[in-house]
């Protein structure tokens, strides 16, 4: 059992208390909800410019290449750099373009991304929002990214962005099914769909190894359906350079290009955050099975490594598998993304429900 | 029957052919030795051009400041864009009048590095310079004078 | 902190947004130019609206996802009981995922999963 | 065949074929308005079998606008040039775009820089300057005082 | 009109355009390809060239024979030696010059080295096109051995101007030998892996095979050369069936397939590179010493006549027309240029397929613009 030496319940309660000791319930809430809005940019902000470093790291290591190395030491503050040029850079619109529309997209962009941010376990007692239907609330809001993705193409009046728009329609579209049904698999071990529940049913094992070949399948259906819901490659055809320039994207400038970059980003942490959350237990330390000698002494020396590095360790994995997968892949066809989708993804994830509902009900996984 | 072993086997290979692909771009994400590219403009002092490298054409000239060139115009001649002119003057030597290099105007910005002017100058004052680094904020700039003032003809070069 | 959570990070997603685009409305050096007005099409105009009619193959898969996405919404709650519930919830989603493969394999045969 | 066989054969075809002499290939300079119906036997004939079309080309010649076609058998592995002279008023001339498709361009390439004009040719414009340029650069009359420079 | 030509009116009625260039990350320059698209279906696609129109043909009019050299660098910019080859064996053909055999071993070995740089340029676009970046960087890392080869030796990495009539500009360096050797010890482990990372990938395969079919007939008829021809089965390998230089010396074999699609096109490329490393390897051991030249006049001039050197680029069959009236300038000078030939297939070859396969046809086409233009 995990040993709570890193418990942040107890902070954020005094942390409650001493407020409310000082302030009135309403007010409580405010200040309570200012400091959880201010930690929350600073975070959503540190992950993007880390993200995008990270993107740019990775693959100037894959392609031989250095990678940014001016700005800082070996350039970390590039992405910095690079966001106040961003910044810094005129709004431009077309003027066919439906202007409401097109100012709306990067806002719906965002906050759909930020609004499952918030639903992440990052380490115990740090969970802001915590729904008893947490991986639904999850799927639902990530969602709504495409919609700004599909006004973005819609309103820019541009061949290239409207036949990326709706490219993307179509991918998102599949793909949700896939993520949901991936994400069934592990509902059915774990018996709840609160993202605190699932990650405590993982004290004594993740389920990606409790789980048996299910939960692994299902992991692997999970990885692939969620990097083409992020848009991001092999799956870009949204943004598919060589044949629709930029995509839905083409007519956006400085700063509003900016968040649907940053969108991106962030959609690939949610996604990696919530592979890690269901599959792989959040914040719970790798353990080893008693049967082994000394792995109680393991097991300690697990437990004493902080949660919330457990969380982002096994969140960077994920994200590093991810860019792997867009440098050294070809893009596919829209065709084949579907094809993909529905005739070997939606039909083995079938499959793979009842094969654990079986299991389940055999009780065969640890 | 059949059918469903085909479908699987697909399933197989392409995960199979996906991971040999990873496998490759993974080999170079770990091996930081097989990076080739050069930060170059740090690295100036050590950046050596191969002593062939058209860059530029230059008129060599010696210690004494004296070059090789008559001023025959056979490189203006064989010039295929126009980049060189030659202006030439006269000059009395020992009562007769003699023409001699005025100015060897080079206009860099119209050459394209063909070496026809290096190969056909019958006294070889023309040779070619490894500089790259030809960007200036002015295109006048880039119009040449090859011989340096006061320099004169290199005694050994015939007429 | 559940529903006004929500409220919460729906506000300061739009307020990041927001003020970014606020600073970015005004900061920058702005030069005018019709040029920069006009659809980006590789440097040609575009013809005729780009608001067009498009290929019927999206919303053939459109409707596919409709059938199937409700279908997930009956299973979501059957996989959080169906521990509980045992034997029975097995039976029944057998049934009901095979009547729901089935739908799937007539569409795959009646070509509905091929894009043209 | 052999260059000779192809000169008879030819010259049975078309009678007023004239062959030049001292040249790298075959060269027969046929009647303008014959060439459509000569390239199609050269093709469609079994025994010549020209099925690729090396170059298509356009030439400036002093009394005459030509088109210049150099013709190639896989098949026999013989090559011939053909050559279609053209007065210089009004240079007219059958396109072969239903022969070789791979005409099409290259005449309309030839139509661009001589001014030739090739009947039934399913798009004829010009290829690659503007569609507003006036007269035709490859000419050897062609004045251009401000792109040419003359050094 | 027949059904078919009304059913195709009504089909481009039906379509929209998207102009793809010139300004575009998939033409490789400024090509602009007016494409017909219902939906995502490729109808039909128009080329609109001249964007990087030169014209190189009224230039040569004006120019020498050693000055036109330059000029045919600049056609096609990846098989530039043999571009300025194909000038040289036009004049020494016409006058009846016989080159050393050291120049003509020295010439086809670096007529097979452009050759292998434009066919790594080429993968590396490919891969690009299709999505998968990292190939980018590893195709220009290998090309890079074979620029550096290229500067030592001629002074100019892309574009060489080394040919001249007779011979080179100057001897070849010291170091040409043991570098290119090197190089081909080098390259020889690097191809495999391209291999591994592109040509086996289920993704890519399935992105170019069956993918823009070029029949046998229409590859003749539509006179498309190089690989691209040669992967529909047209026997076209001028280096084969009329060869120049020293590649009546050396033995290789024509890359031959019948199937005629995107990913053939691709592997016929792929292999011709195992080919041009085995034609350097039979002959880098036979340069020995002696004169890079032969003996010219300074002024060259042509005997009054007509004349036609074709050779093999990279891209297929480069042709030179010369017309000389007995001057030091050509009275007319052709270039028939293989990708202009190529391109022309590029509409037939798309109908039908999705606006993601053109691109696929296009890349495994491996346009050069500047070629197109001249």
């Amino acid at each position: 059992m995990a040993i709570d030496i890193y418990d942040f319940t107890g902070m954020t309660s005094a942390i409650h208390e001493s407020l409310s000791a000082v302030l009135s319930p309403a007010a409580t809430t405010i200040v309570e909800m200012t400091i959880i809005g201010i930690v929350f940019i600073l975070f959503y902000a540190l992950v993007g410019l880390f993200l995008v470093y990270a993107e740019r790291k990775v693959c100037a290591f894959i392609q031989c290449r250095l990678g940014p190395r001016r700005v800082g030491p070996r350039g970390i503050f590039q992405t910095i750099a690079d966001f106040i040029k961003l910044l810094m850079k005129e709004l431009l619109m077309t003027k066919n373009a439906d202007k409401f529309l097109f100012n709306l997209a990067p806002f719906i962009v965002i906050i759909a991304s930020f609004m499952a941010i918030g639903a992440m376990p990052f380490a115990k007692g740090l969970h802001a929002l915590d729904f008893d239907i947490g991986i639904l609330y999850v799927l639902a809001v990530s969602g709504i990214g495409v919609i700004g993705i599909l006004l973005a193409g819609w309103s820019s009046n541009n061949k290239y962005s409207l036949i990326g728009a709706l490219r993307s329609g179509a991918q998102i579209v599949s793909y949700e099914l896939s993520v949901g049904m991936a994400l069934m698999t592990i509902i059915i071990f774990a018996g709840s769909m609160q993202l605190s529940e699932i990650v405590a049913s993982q004290a004594n094992g993740w389920w990606l190894f409790k789980g048996h070949i299910p939960a692994i399948i299902a992991f692997v259906i999970f990885m692939i359906a969620s990097t083409a819901e992020t848009n991001r490659g092999p799956f870009d055809l949204a943004e598919a350079e060589s044949e629709l320039v930029a995509g839905f994207h083409t007519e956006y400038s400085g700063i509003k290009f900016a968040f649907f970059f940053l969108a991106e980003y962030m959609n690939m942490f949610v996604v990696a955050a919530f592979g890690a959350t269901v599959f792989l237990g959040a914040w719970m330390p790798f353990h080893i099975s008693e049967m082994i000698p000394y792995a109680e002494y393991f097991n300690m020396g697990m437990d004493f490594i902080p949660g919330f590095i457990w969380f982002f360790g096994k969140t960077g994995m994920l994200i590093l598998l991810m860019m792997w997968f867009k440098w050294t892949f070809p893009r596919l066809r829209i065709d084949q993304l579907l094809t993909l989708e529905w005739k070997y993804l939606l039909p083995i994830n079938l499959v793979n429900i009842v094969i654990t509902a079986f299991f389940v009900l055999t009780g065969f996984h640890f | 029957m059949k059918e469903i072993i085909q479908y699987f086997s697909d399933v197989f290979h392409a995960v199979k052919s996906l991971l040999t692909g990873m496998r490759v771009t993974g080999y170079y994400f770990f091996h930081h030795k097989e990076i080739v590219t050069q930060e170059y403009p740090e690295n100036r002092a050590t950046l050596k051009m191969f002593e062939r490298f058209k860059g530029e054409v230059l008129m060599p000239h010696t210690e004494s400041n004296e070059h090789k060139c008559t001023g025959c115009g056979i490189c203006e001649m064989n010039c295929p864009n126009g980049s060189i002119e030659i202006l030439t003057t006269f000059e009395t030597v020992d009562g007769k009048k003699k023409k001699i290099i005025d100015k060897h105007i080079y206009h860099l910005s119209m050459c394209t590095f063909c070496g026809l002017c290096v190969k056909t100058c019958p006294s070889d004052a023309l040779a070619f310079g490894n500089d790259f680094e030809h960007a200036v904020f002015d295109r006048q700039s880039l119009t040449k004078v090859l011989n340096k003032p006061g320099s004169t003809l290199n005694k050994e070069v015939k007429e | 902190m559940e529903s006004e959570g929500l409220i919460l990070f729906f506000i300061i997603g739009a307020v990041l947004v927001g003020a970014a685009v606020a600073v970015s409305s005004f900061a920058p050096p702005t030069s005018t130019n019709p040029q920069k007005a006009e659809t980006y099409e590789c440097g040609i105009p575009t013809e005729g609206t780009s608001w067009l009619q498009f290929n019927v193959g999206y919303y053939l898969f459109a409707i596919l996802f409709l059938i199937f996405d409700v279908e997930t919404v009956f299973l979501f709650p059957w996989a959080v009981v169906m521990r509980e519930v045992g034997m029975v919830a097995f039976v029944e989603i057998l049934i009901f995922l095979t009547i729901l493969g089935l739908g799937l394999i007539y569409a795959w045969k009646k070509q509905a999963l091929k894009w043209d | 065949m052999s260059n000779e066989q192809l000169q008879n054969y030819i010259k049975e075809l078309v009678p007023e074929v004239v062959f030049e002499e001292n040249t790298q290939y075959l060269v027969a300079v046929v009647p303008t308005e014959k060439i459509y119906a000569i390239t199609e036997n050269l093709k469609k004939n079994a025994s010549t079998a020209f099925d690729y079309m090396l170059s298509l080309t356009g030439v400036d010649y002093p009394d005459s606008y030509a088109v210049v076609y150099h013709l190639e058998s896989t098949k026999h592995n013989h090559l011939i040039v053909l050559k279609a002279k053209m007065d210089k008023q009004n240079p007219k001339i059958d396109s072969v775009c239903k022969v070789w498709p791979a005409a099409e361009l290259q005449e309309r390439e030839v139509f661009d820089f001589f001014g030739v004009h090739f009947n039934n040719h399913p798009d004829l414009r010009r290829l690659f300057m503007d569609e507003e340029w006036q007269g035709y650069p490859l000419r050897k009359d062609y004045k251009d005082e401000i792109n040419i420079v003359e050094l | 009109m027949s059904d078919s030509k009304i059913q195709e009116n009504l089909q481009k009625e039906d379509a929209y355009y998207v102009n793809m260039g010139p300004q575009h990350p998939s033409t490789h320059g400024v090509l602009r390809l007016r494409v017909g698209l219902q939906g995502e279906k490729v109808i039909h696609v128009e080329p609109h060239c001249g964007y990087i129109h030169r014209g190189i043909e009224k230039m040569c009019e004006k120019d020498t024979y050693s000055q036109i050299i330059h000029l045919t660098d600049r056609l096609d910019y990846l098989s530039a030696n043999t571009n300025n080859e194909a000038v040289c064996l036009l004049v020494e053909n016409a006058l009846g010059i016989e080159v050393p055999e050291r120049v003509k071993i020295i010439r086809t070995i670096l007529d097979e080295l452009t050759r292998l740089a434009s066919h790594q340029l080429w993968w590396s676009v490919m891969g690009m096109d299709l999505g998968a970046l990292t190939t980018f960087f590893y195709g220009l890392r290998d090309r890079e051995k074979i620029l550096d080869i290229f500067e030592e030796s001629t002074g100019g990495r892309l574009l060489p101007s080394f040919n001249t009539p007779g011979g080179f500009m100057h001897d070849i360096h010291p170091n040409f030998v043991p570098r290119t050797k090197e190089f081909l010890a080098y390259f020889k482990k690097k191809l495999p892996e391209y291999n591994r990372l592109l040509t086996g990938n289920v993704i890519f395969q399935q992105r170019t095979k069956g993918i823009g079919i070029l029949s046998k007939e229409d590859a003749i008829a539509y006179g498309v050369t190089g690989p691209s021809g040669r992967a529909s089965g047209f026997a076209c390998d001028v280096r084969k069936h009329h060869p120049y230089s020293a590649y009546g010396m050396v033995d290789f074999k024509e890359i031959l397939y019948t199937e005629g699609d995107s990913f053939y096109r691709y592997v016929a490329r792929m292999d011709e590179m195992w080919e041009s490393m085995k034609i350097i390897e039979q002959l880098i051991d036979r340069i020995e010493d002696g004169p890079y030249t032969a003996k010219m006049k300074p002024i060259i001039k042509l005997p009054a006549g007509e004349y036609y050197q074709r050779v093999e680029t990279t891209r297929g069959e480069f042709g030179v027309f010369v017309i000389s009236t007995g001057d030091k300038t050509p009275y007319r000078m052709k270039f028939r240029s293989p990708n202009f030939a190529n391109l022309s297939a590029l509409d037939y070859m798309s109908r039908g397929f999705k606006i993601a396969d053109m691109v696929a046809i296009m890349s495994s086409l491996d346009l050069v613009i500047p070629d197109i233009d001249r």
